[in-house]
């Protein structure tokens, strides 16, 4: 079990007051708050040894390069990856990016297959390489319970598949691909995984996984904005070509041919974002010490509570799995006669913090046939009052809307 | 107060908007969607002169952009096109809308009269 | 004049201890270092209004919006664009690379004049798309007395130059290019500059320089790192089609096609780095409140003393211009016999953090017929003691090795 | 102190760097680059048997990764093949260059040695 007085004390924003409220932060898909911790190796960066790295005699220079390479190894062991696997980015949407612009040199005729849940980030690319390409984009659909449509996706696969773009977990359902199973199962395709919602409350073991690729977002998981992972199998990223060029990712550069450095930093353009990787090393250490499988009980036992909290409510529609074991406790819903945002602004004035609109999952939308949903979604410092809070803010947005 | 953003007033037009549907024979029409919230409006004008002769709007969105819709169809009709190009937004809000909207709530609260200055610039 | 005792203490880091010696940073053409304020500024951020952007309708989400529009209309001021065509990037790097990317599908066959000053960031994204365009790639040379052979330059120029990228000042030389004439007398072809070194020294008008693009990073300019900026003249970035997809670039997605948000946010892909980015409108308020005039002046009265100090120094070879007004306070040089890196680590153990190497600038060390260089860059917190300091390194260095 | 590392062995060999030069007759070769540097390392190796037989160098760059070459060659004549491609790095700099190396020159103080055993594996 988590002791959540110390858990929550870690968090400072969760003193502020909204609208004279106690803050009740339920967007953490969205973004996740960050403990002290990290903010504190900011400050300690900025103020004891900020430099440019990598290309650095100086102390301090040496300092700041030992600590990113540290943070790397961390996220590496996180993911069982190596650490020349390890690429820092700018967030999960860049990292998806990187995949599709590399594979494009190498990909020609086929289809590229993905699923109606995806997040844009890990669907327009797609699409957009496609259209470049004049490649065929299918997509899977879900099933009536809101899981992913495994059928459908395998007879959407087949010899002609150059790429398979799936995301972990569903930003909007919550609901949990297998992931090990459809790289079994996948053929020979590219695999690219988007762990944007997964990586912040599941064990990832990219060996198990076997996938090529797999994006997430420092910020979602109690890092800093600004820094994304991609993780690429070192196979492929000795064989793929640079993305973006210039800075540590060069070896030597002549008038009319540049030689590239090696991984990790072939992908690595420009200055990094280096203190923002060294608090998200912090990040890491944090789980760590929380302990991921504490992460995902915790998860789970909010969920089942939330599951038959939300229930009960008349009008209230929920997308998304009923089991616990399918799903993370990402909660979207609509209330009969009531627009997203309108609740998502009534909950605020009861402190309560959701987002509400498509949900960057405009696809996904229009197959629920929806407009937009509120969307909830929990980490390890909310608890079963918070959960509270938002069942009786419901409440309010009916009677201020005069439903019941 | 929330409430007083949803007001009586606000939640009637919402529920029961005003010249809601299309306008079979009109001379303008525009359509737009408010980005972060995925709003939609779309505005049917016929002209009767220099002055707004008919309205309707169709569309779908939150209780705060349906309203303003509703009610901007409501004050537009015989309004002449320079009243409408000249309108500016806060006064739409304060002065038709008559509720506090902040930063957030101001695309929703203006998709309408944006619509409707866009269609006009078609003429 | 700038009050040193009161800036110094704005710098929190200047009061490390580098081998029991006073700091004396003179590294800055790397990466600056960050007063205070925006140190604070970063605290307060995760403290108080951390949440992501855009699509929120709660308080935080709110407050994270406008503290990051703010942060754009800042960077627009201070260069004199208007706030859409400011373009949020991880750096300098990648809004060049972005430039690369976007022009490689409008331009076909035909020229790229850039220089041989240019920092690989600007050097390969331009090379890279002549090889796979099969473009020809030109190469403008330099003056003996270091300054931009505009000549040279001119004559590389024709009918058939698509791109001219250029960089505004030399991170090694110190030399600064006469943007505004370039752009006058450069034809049609798109203009791309690489503002890095410019940037935090100069006052930058782009109107007046008439550009079409121009890229800089933060982390030069008392900024975060993983903050760049581009701008892109309004009527090139609608023309345009956009380079990475996902996130707040997009208005409406469906199964076939996609269409974009409007300016600037249709390059801006994926959760910005929205700390950072606020952040960085306090470097710019910083800038600002000492005035980038005194700035100015505060950097040529150091480069005054420092080319008259270095001239004295036997054996010392400098790179760069020896004319104040052509130059800012960029020293790049040899010692005859001793290897910079020899001079960079000698100096360290004095407290004195100096660059050594390539410089990121390889094609430039080919054309001095050097390997690579020790380079001194300053930096409003530098003073005249600190130029002392590293003349009295220098002879130290030339002790420990020696010669004299 | 910073004298330890610039010792006067370390100085002479710098200054004059034994078996510098090339081969002409040679059994295998490697180049490569230190990349923060620019430091650049060509080894030539002469094969007697297991043993390295003759070894030359050429190269340039800070005194730290030419006097590491220089006596790296010294040592390595005459060492088994297995020898070289067992050595660790930090027992290099321990035993054979014998000053305090942090991190930062780590890659020039084992340039030469990264180098040689590259050139063997070639065999
Ligand atoms: C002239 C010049 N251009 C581009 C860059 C690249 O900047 P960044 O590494 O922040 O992308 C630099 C910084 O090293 C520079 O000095
Ligand atoms: C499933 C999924 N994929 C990708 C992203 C994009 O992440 P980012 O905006 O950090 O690039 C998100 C976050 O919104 C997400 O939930």
């Amino acid at each position: 079990m988590l002791d959540m007085n110390k858990i929550k004390k870690d968090f400072p924003i969760l003193r502020v007051k909204i609208n004279g409220k106690r803050l009740v932060y339920l967007d953490n898909a969205a973004t996740s708050q960050k403990p002290k911790q990290v903010i504190q190796k900011l400050v300690e960066y900025y103020e004891c040894f900020n430099a440019n790295i990598h290309r650095s005699i100086h102390t301090l220079g040496e300092m700041a390069t030992e600590e990113f390479e540290k943070a790397r190894k961390e996220v590496a062991k996180f993911i069982n990856a190596k650490e020349e696997e390890i690429i820092f980015v700018k967030n999960c949407t860049e990292g998806l990016n990187l995949a599709a612009y590399t594979l494009a040199r190498e990909i020609k005729s086929g289809n590229i297959v993905t699923s109606i849940m995806e997040h844009h980030s890990n669907f327009v690319p797609w699409q957009q390489l496609c259209i470049r390409k004049r490649m065929e984009f299918r997509v899977a659909d879900i099933n009536e319970d809101f899981t992913l449509n495994y059928e459908d996706l395998y007879s959407k696969i087949n010899k002609r598949t150059r790429v398979i773009a799936l995301t972990h977990v569903s930003n909007i359902l919550g609901s949990i691909n297998d992931i090990g199973k459809v790289a079994k199962e996948g053929g020979d395709a590219y695999f690219v995984v988007d762990a944007a919602q997964s990586a912040p409350h599941l064990k990832i073991n990219v060996k198990k996984l076997d996938v090529d690729f797999l994006a997430f977002s420092a910020h979602k998981m109690f890092g800093p904005t600004g820094v994304g992972v991609l993780y690429v199998r070192k196979d492929v990223a000795e064989r793929l070509n640079p993305f973006l060029y210039g800075g540590e990712m060069i070896k030597e550069v002549y008038i009319t041919k540049t030689k590239w450095n090696k991984l990790p930093y072939k992908y690595e353009a420009g200055t990094p974002n280096i203190a923002d990787v060294v608090a998200f090393g912090e990040a890491i250490r944090y789980l760590r010490r929380v302990g991921m499988n504490k992460v995902r009980a915790h998860d789970k036992k909010i969920s089942k509570l939330a599951l038959r909290e939300l229930k009960n409510i008349r009008g209230l529609k929920l997308y998304g799995p009923t089991k616990v074991k399918d799903r993370i406790a990402i909660f979207s819903f609509n209330i009969k006669g009531i627009h997203s945002h309108d609740v998502a602004h009534i909950l605020d004035s009861e402190g309560i913090a959701v987002r509400s609109g498509h949900g960057c999952a405009m696809p996904l939308m229009r197959r629920l046939g929806v407009n937009s949903v509120a969307r909830a979604s929990f980490y390890i410092y909310n608890d079963e009052k918070d959960l509270e809070a938002l069942i009786k803010g419901i409440e309010k947005v009916k009677r201020v809307f005069k439903v019941d | 107060m929330i409430e007083e953003i949803y007001a009586e007033r606000i939640l009637d037009h919402y529920r029961n908007p005003r010249n809601y549907g299309k306008l079979k024979k009109y001379d303008v029409k525009a359509r737009d969607v408010n980005i972060p919230c995925g709003d939609e409006i779309e505005i049917f004008v016929k002209m009767k002169g220099n002055k707004i002769g008919k309205i309707k709007f169709t569309g779908h969105g939150c209780a705060i952009s349906q309203a303003a819709a509703s009610i901007l169809s409501e004050i537009a009709k015989d309004l002449p096109k320079k009243e409408i190009e000249k309108m500016s937004y806060e006064d739409f809000i304060k002065k038709h809308l008559k509720i506090n909207i902040t930063y957030r709530r101001f695309g929703c609260a203006t998709l309408a009269l944006r619509v409707l200055k866009n269609a006009l610039k078609k003429l």
